[in-house]
């Protein structure tokens, strides 16, 4: 949780500013580019852990019969929609367009909570079909992929209203736009990650 | 002209009356809690009469002195300290959440008070006042704010969800996200919307949802998932030849990570045979340690669906009332494997040996030793 | 001049250098790993000796130019040097060589791998069983060696010599690992895995060893000991296994031993045949007190030289030493003749009997077992009397 | 804010509340996004850690210098050489290379700070706070038990069930924060902030074995991250990750922990490699021999040292193959490897040697690190590794590449750059001393280890026993009492380099601008440097532009001294900068760091003070966010102004 609040502070912690770089990319996006590259790892290990562990069940559930593909369908399908409405944010924000910035970060915030809102009736529904944190390696490797993920969705959530309240009182140390792309980038990794991991627990069959 | 204290005073006099009507009307009501609450009710109306007529008339005479020169902006923490104060009795008397919440809400109170009184009488300046103010509770304020606000969607959100059936879920689902982004193209593509439509759609939608939240909060979670709560089901093995509604549901198919498996079973052409770890050729028994969780593969070769049974003895349930201990797979396809981990804690009685065997297969057995 | 001095004293210089390095280390210590006396232990040993004179003769040879650049080209004010950023052809020259040199020791480690990881010649199957802090061996049916009933055993894992035996490692709870260094290199036993580990003793004697993943508070007192024994040695210790129990005579000290024994040592250890005073056969069970529930099987205790995990020994030194110490072709009989009376080491038995965990530790804190929901790992303290204590030490001794 | 004058200032009582602009005495430490500063707080952080780890160790020495040794019992030696290890590696040469890092990196490359100053600061608060953290434990029932590879399911809280390993686990976790944070911005800052003309090719090598070292940070700290949350989730809430019953296998920890170990081993010693690259070429008087050698090998040994983490585990049993190609690329690794040490070698080959207290250890380095790099070739053979393997052999083995190669080249490190940071030379004659002691001791500390390990020692074992000690006078024993002996002889060493810093403080000769006619941009300022670092930032036209700048070849090739040091900096200093704008002070950093420990420690007693120190990070990170980096004017008492900008400072 902390890496992506971090983020946004990175976001305004320019000094130097893009003049001087010498790659030519502004620090903030470099950093905010090698911390993604950070979270593929963490999120790589996460996923090699539930693959490792996907067929082990104990006398709990086994995945395929607990998972409802159709609904996560859906729900992923809601996810990428939120990554069309960041990219009109991004688009406003580098167009000075405040109004609809505000307008498509009120709605990508809506879009994804409507995504976590979705996990967290999944969650409660497997917990009562007898898939509990630590009935077996496979809920609970499934729960911590699932919930970091649900928490990177989540954290995104607050930066999103947060920089909406913000940008609305004119909060926005340093540029506005580029904030906002920094913002997008987090959201549109956190929206590739539930991709791959949709494909491999709900379409790869264990 | 009412100051904040009178306010809070009004505020929570309304919220305890109607808390005690809510309580009256809703909770089983006891003697204790009526009284409390009429207490409260009475007391509070004591003091807002009090305040109006004494401190208000000193407020008015104040308001030359540089601090309060400015009134402050319109404040809703006197209605959130209320809201906690009542929520804090109602709490006592119900369930200790309300009684949390209650106390969140008034230690918020709290630091939002003293930061502003601290930051107002910091300088003369009041546009300085009020950043110094900003400094302090606006990193508080914007996440936590977006919190609640996320959290009351995703709460009421999914409450609706496990209410309904499987496939309205689904439906509903896709059906909010449309309307969510339809209404942004809308308001974006028609800049010239009146505010006031916007903000109307905005907090219709809102308190509906949360009104739907809270319904289906009382509604409960839909039948199925009761059931299942109930049941269990899939934890529990049907071990015999027939495909069980339940544990066959859902076959897994594969196995990752094999290689440091005690043994694997294979089913081929209607014989069992054993692969042991370390050991040359098939085998017709395995050696399984005591006291020690072994795994062992179950892998179908056969056309048709098989599953793999341990048959490890009987074990007393009641006096006298013994039952076969017996652990399985599930109903497995051709070309499909399985894990199964198996703890045997004592060695089998003399003469009846434990197996791993199919059932539906007749006559083929792999022996299980334990030394 | 001085460096004329050295170029011609080098190999006398590394003559010596090669003596002292020999003669300042231990002789005959018990786990050294340049001692094989087995062909997997051989095997690693023909492999491992050059690669140590390579890398040895790599270390003189950096550490002379080192050495000589420091003589050489200290300050004398010479003139500063120029500034020359270096030559690739060197360089390239010097990349290639130990490359190369490396690549050669990289077909003999990858033939040797393989060629260690052979099982499919295995001529008898051991399982062996890692606990916090002892090993348990288990003899499947072997029909080649007389193993008609499987055979359960812990402390000294006893082996026909030239026989290619096959361990199937396993754990009951955390990860030990199985090293006799003069037989084979170390593998460990991994929990919810079986690992594989071939060793193969060419004359009879004892081989020491010593668990060497770290398993815990006495990680350090989990020992083995590997005893090889001619093929006929070793079909009468099979043999021995195999004898029936005895009961102690009637009204006997041992008798009154073994109902102490019933009373207190079943819930965990087992000794087979024994039976209650109705007749039933007491089969130890995982007792719930203790983690991972198992305890040595002490049907032929008295048989071993050992016991708690190899970390004492049954012996005498004196007769212990007799043992370890005899010819290859004596050995086997002092060693089948097992603990007797005079040669039990009274002092260690009766110690452990009396409060094994101050022995031998076993869990840090006793405060804490609650958390762990109560299981003691190891033997408890049984609070035996000391007449009881008398009668276990002489009901053990009819373990034989 | 048309009108400043008319500004009543704030009273006294709003002090804390402000943003901390002006700050003198602590403050000026404790609130500073200085890279300088944070580099000498680093330091002095991993120096006491330092002393913390030797404690350790020296009592493990003593516990061991006899048979049954009874100093220490089982419980506390298993504490004792866990913390050791994780005290040394996390606590010790990371925070101490960090320091380096930051301090010199912005002065190597010409910049005047790191890329996210604020970032820094936390960085350092987080490890410092974290490395407090795992300490804590010794106090409340025990610190952790499990060896600092805590291996599964040994780790589980039935075979470790004192909250010592739930503090080392979060304790890391917070630690790995840090490192992950000042990778990034370590980073950027090499990649992204070097002065004109300084190409990639033109970098200090100290820079670009520390740009190895934070692209290997960054992507193996996220690994140990995911195996720390297993590990907590198991401990903490239930979860079966490494439970087997369940059907778990423990060589998931293994291969989770050493995908980040072994990348860990190269975090830290190419920092060494890097500072010995720097010190050999000045006190040489040429410069480092086949340079872009030097620094592929080093990008090399980086990649490649992702490639041979399971050559920890060649006992685990992982099966022939895996066991031979893990066996093959760690012998490849070794190539990149010995390339370093040729270059270094023929650095001094054909030079006019210095021998100063850092040439010294450089050179001791060179010694010692081989001896260590050979006996890791030894052990690359695996059937050669499943003999030596968790035996004294693999402890003498990473002592000489850990002592004898990463902390040997830091002190090489403190006795070069010290005149730089601190404006005083230290005592060349202690330095001596400090020296000789040193490799002395670290000889018969860790030289007998390769005996006892090849005679069959075990690591790990609280106690030994003559029963296995083998006959002679060079038995076991012997080598035993001789490493504890020696461990006692580098304390001294230690203790001489206490000595030195304490008298160098209080007396020390005042360094000259150039005391070792050094070759880099570090050196192209005033000792210790300003504030901004550099008037004006250089344009770099070679590397070693330093030394470019003060000498040039004759007509008959002979280098000669053209400037001196001092000539070059008033060039510097005359074309200095009018204004340049340094970030300000913040509350922000040292706040959110102090949110992890707390957190942490409300994982392990209770929710809600785990939720209190989450308040407390949410509120910092927005605070920090909402925050300007450099101060505004209002944020001034009196305001400032309008320009926050600070004069340059003229020297000389």
């Amino acid at each position: 949780m902390w890496f992506t609040l971090d983020n946004l502070a990175t976001a305004h912690d320019t000094h130097e500013g893009a003049a001087h770089s010498s790659t030519g990319l502004s620090n903030v996006k470099l950093g905010m580019w090698l911390f993604l590259g950070t979270e593929c790892l963490l999120f790589g290990g996460l996923i090699s852990t539930y693959m490792l562990y996907r067929g082990r069940v104990g006398t709990g559930p086994r995945p395929s019969q607990v998972f409802d593909i159709p609904f996560t369908s859906v729900s992923s399908f809601v996810l990428l929609m939120s990554s069309l409405t960041m990219v009109l944010a991004v688009s406003s924000a580098h167009k000075r367009d405040d109004k609809s910035t505000n307008l498509w970060l009120v709605i990508t915030a809506l879009l994804g909570a409507t995504f976590v809102g979705g996990q967290v009736y999944e969650f409660t529904a497997f917990y009562n079909e007898g898939m509990g944190f630590s009935t077996s390696l496979f809920s609970s490797s499934f729960y911590v992929l699932t919930g970091f993920h649900g928490v990177h969705v989540t954290v995104g959530l607050i930066m999103l209203l947060a920089l909406r309240g913000m940008l609305k009182n004119n909060k926005v140390p340093g540029s506005r736009a580029e904030t906002v792309e920094m913002i997008g980038l987090y959201w549109h990794f956190v929206d590739i990650v539930w991709i791959i991991i949709f494909t491999l627990i709900d379409l790869i069959p264990a | 002209m009412f100051t904040p204290g009178s306010k809070y005073l009004i505020a929570i006099t309304g919220l305890s009356a109607f808390s005690l009507a809510l309580y009256m009307l809703l909770v089983h009501p006891s003697a204790l809690g009526a009284v409390a609450l009429i207490g409260l009710v009475a007391a509070t109306s004591l003091l807002t009469g009090i305040t109006l007529f004494t401190r208000d008339g000193h407020a008015a005479e104040d308001q030359t002195s540089a601090a309060t020169l400015d009134t402050p902006t319109p404040s809703m923490w006197p209605l959130v300290g209320a809201a906690g104060f009542s929520l804090v009795l109602v709490g006592t008397v119900t369930t200790p959440i309300v009684f949390i919440f209650g106390i969140v809400a008034i230690l918020a109170t709290l630091v939002e008070w003293t930061v502003q009184a601290w930051s107002e009488r910091s300088s003369a300046d009041v546009s300085y006042n009020a950043s110094i103010r900003q400094r302090i509770l606006n990193p508080i304020e914007y996440p936590v704010l977006a919190a609640i606000g996320v959290a009351v969607i995703i709460f009421s959100f999914s409450r609706v969800m496990l209410a309904i059936s499987k496939d309205a879920g689904a439906i509903i689902f896709i059906v909010a996200a449309s309307a969510i982004s339809l209404v942004g193209l809308l308001i974006s593509v028609r800049p010239q919307l009146k505010k006031s439509i916007v903000q109307t759609i905005a907090v219709l939608a809102a308190v509906g949802l949360v009104g739907a939240g809270i319904a289906s909060m009382g509604f409960g979670l839909r039948e199925d998932l009761v059931v299942a709560a109930e049941e269990d089901h899939y934890a529990h093995q049907e071990c015999g030849e027939e495909k069980s509604e339940h544990f066959d549901k859902g076959v897994s198919e594969t196995v990752s990570a094999t290689s440091g498996a005690d043994a694997t079973i294979e089913l081929v052409d209607g014989k069992l045979t054993a692969q042991v770890q370390g050991i040359e050729g098939l085998q017709d028994s395995i050696t399984v340690r005591r006291a020690n969780p072994s795994n062992i593969i179950f892998r179908n070769k056969d056309a048709g669906e098989f599953r793999l049974s341990a048959h490890l003895g009987k074990k007393q349930i009641a006096d006298g009332v013994m039952e076969d201990v017996v652990t399985c797979t599930q109903l497995i396809s051709e070309g499909a494997e399985q894990w199964l981990t198996l703890t045997i804690n004592k060695p089998a009685v003399s003469g009846e040996p434990y197996t791993l065997s199919v059932p539906g297969v007749e006559g083929q057995s792999i022996v299980v030793v334990v030394p | 001049m001085l460096t004329r001095v050295i170029g011609r004293l080098k190999p006398l210089i590394l003559g010596t250098a090669g003596t002292v390095f020999l003669a300042s280390c231990a002789t005959n210590a018990p786990q050294d790993t340049f001692q094989p006396k087995g062909p997997n232990a051989q095997k690693i040993d023909s492999l491992q000796k050059p690669v140590f004179a390579v890398a040895g003769i790599i270390g003189l040879i950096v550490a002379s130019a080192v050495v000589y650049s420091i003589i050489k080209f200290r300050d004398k004010g010479q003139p500063i040097p120029k500034q020359s950023h270096g030559n690739p052809a060197l360089e390239i020259t010097l990349t290639i060589i130990p490359a190369l040199i490396l690549a050669v020791v990289g077909v003999f480690t990858f033939r040797t791998v393989f060629d260690l990881n052979k099982t499919s010649d295995t001529q008898m199957i051991i399982n062996v069983t890692g606990q916090q802090w002892w090993w348990e061996y288990d003899y499947p049916t072997n029909n080649e060696y007389g193993i008609t009933q499987p055979i359960i055993t812990s402390g000294q894992l006893v082996i026909p010599v030239g026989t290619k035996v096959l361990l199937r490692e396993t754990s009951r709870d955390v990860i030990h690992s199985y090293w006799i260094p003069a037989l084979n290199g170390k593998r460990d036993a991994v929990p919810g895995r079986i690992t594989l580990n071939r060793i193969e003793a060419d004359e009879p004697g004892i081989y020491a060893g010593q668990c060497t993943e770290f398993c815990g508070l006495s990680h350090a007192n989990m020992r083995m000991e590997a005893v090889a024994l001619s093929k006929e040695d070793f079909a009468k210790w099979v043999a021995n296994e195999l004898k029936p129990y005895v009961a102690p005579a009637k009204d006997s000290l041992a008798k009154e031993g073994e109902t102490v024994f019933l009373n207190q040592c079943t819930r965990c250890h087992q000794v087979n045949g024994l039976t209650r005073e109705d007749g039933t056969p007491v089969i130890a069970a995982p007792d719930e007190n203790v983690w991972s529930g198992a305890a040595p099987n002490l049907s032929h205790l008295m048989s071993r030289n050992t016991f708690a995990g190899a970390m004492f020994d049954l012996l005498t030194p004196e007769c212990r030493s007799d043992v370890w110490k005899s010819e290859s072709a004596t050995f086997g009989e002092k060693y089948l003749a097992g603990v007797s009376e005079p040669c039990l080491n009274q002092t260690d038995l009766r110690g452990w009997l009396r409060n094994a965990p101050e022995k031998k530790p076993m869990y840090a804190n006793p405060a804490l077992l609650a958390d762990t929901g109560g299981k003691y790992r190891g033997m408890p303290n049984l609070g035996l009397s000391e007449s009881d204590i008398e009668k276990l030490v002489a009901y053990l001794l009819t373990l034989k | 804010m048309a009108n400043i004058e008319n500004f009543a200032t704030p009273s006294s009582a709003m002090g804390a509340l402000k943003r901390p602009v002006v700050t003198k005495g602590w403050r000026e430490w404790v609130f500073t996004v200085d890279h300088k500063k944070l580099g000498i707080m680093y330091m002095a952080t991993a120096m006491f850690f330092f002393l913390v780890g030797g404690l350790e160790a020296v009592l493990i020495r003593l516990q061991l210098a006899l048979p049954d040794g009874k100093i220490l019992n089982a419980d506390l030696y298993n504490q004792m050489f866990t913390m050791h290890a994780t005290t040394m590696v996390f606590l010790f040469v990371m925070p101490m290379t960090a320091g380096f890092a930051n301090y010199f990196i912005p002065l190597q490359i010409g910049a005047r700070d790191v890329a996210f100053p604020r970032i820094n600061a936390f960085s350092f608060w987080a490890l410092l706070f974290g490395g407090l953290f795992i300490n804590l434990s010794w106090f409340l029932g025990g610190a952790a038990d499990g060896g600092w590879f805590m291996y599964a399911p040994n780790s589980g809280p039935i075979f470790s069930p004192s909250h010592g390993v739930d503090f080392w686990a979060l304790g890391l976790q917070i630690t790995g924060i840090a490192s992950l944070a000042g990778a990034i911005n370590l980073i950027v800052t090499i990649l992204n902030m070097r002065a004109p003309g300084m190409k990639l090719m033109r970098m200090p090598i100290f820079t670009w074995m520390s740009l190895v070292v934070q692209f290997l940070l960054a992507f193996a700290v996220p690994v140990i991250t995911v195996a720390l949350f297993l590990l907590s989730f198991q401990r903490n809430y239930g979860a079966t990750f490494f439970d087997v019953a369940s059907g778990a296998d423990p060589l998931l920890w293994q291969h989770l922990f050493w995908i980040f170990g072994h990348p860990e081993v190269y975090i830290l010693i190419l920092p060494s490699f890097g500072i010995i690259s720097e010190v050999l070429p000045v006190f040489s008087r040429k410069p480092l021999f086949g340079y872009p050698f030097v620094v592929f090998s080093g990008a090399a040994i980086g990649f490649v040292g992702w490639g041979v983490w399971a050559h920890h585990m060649f006992a685990s049993g992982l099966g022939p193959v895996s066991v031979a190609v893990f066996s093959i690329s760690t012998m490849a690794i070794a190539v990149p490897t010995g390339v370093k040490i040729v270059n270094w070698t023929l650095t001094l080959w054909g030079g006019k040697l210095w021998f100063t207290t850092a040439m010294k250890f450089a050179i001791g380095l060179i010694v010692l690190f081989t001896i260590g790099g050979l006996s890791g070739v030894t052990h690359s053979v695996a059937p050669s590794d499943t003999q030596q393997t968790d035996t004294y052999y693999i402890v003498a083995h990473f002592h000489y590449v850990l002592f004898g190669g990463a902390v040997l080249g830091l002190f090489s490190g403190f006795y070069y750059w010290w005149p730089k940071m601190f404006g005083k030379m230290l005592n060349e004659k202690l330095g001596s001393w400090n020296f000789w002691f040193m490799v002395i001791g670290l000889n018969m500390t860790f030289g007998p280890m390769h005996i006892l390990g090849l005679q069959g020692q075990p690591r790990r074992m609280y106690q030994w026993t003559e029963n296995r000690a083998g006959e002679g006078f060079f038995n076991l024993a012997f080598w035993n009492l001789v490493a504890s002996i020696g461990s006692l002889i580098l304390v001294i060493g230690v203790f001489f380099f206490l000595v030195n810093v304490f008298i160098t403080a209080r007396s020390g000769k005042v360094s000259p601008l150039d005391p070792w006619g050094a070759r880099s941009l570090e050196w192209m300022t005033s000792n210790p440097p300003k504030e901004h670092n550099f008037d004006s930032i250089p344009t770099v036209r070679h590397l070693d532009e330093f030394f470019h700048r003060k000498y040039a070849e004759d007509a008959n090739g002979q280098m000669q001294q053209i400037a001196t040091a001092e000539e070059v900096l008033k060039q510097l200093e005359d074309n200095a900068d009018a204004h340049i704008h340094m970030p300000s002070p913040s509350y922000w950093p040292i706040v959110l760091a102090f949110g992890l420990p707390i957190t942490a420690l409300g994982v392990i007693y209770s929710v809600p003070l785990a939720i209190f120190g989450g308040v407390i990070i949410l509120f910092s990170a927005f605070g920090w966010a909402l925050e300007p980096s450099t101060a505004p004017d209002t944020d001034f008492d009196p305001p400032s102004s309008g320009d926050t900008s600070k004069d340059v400072v003229h020297v000389g």
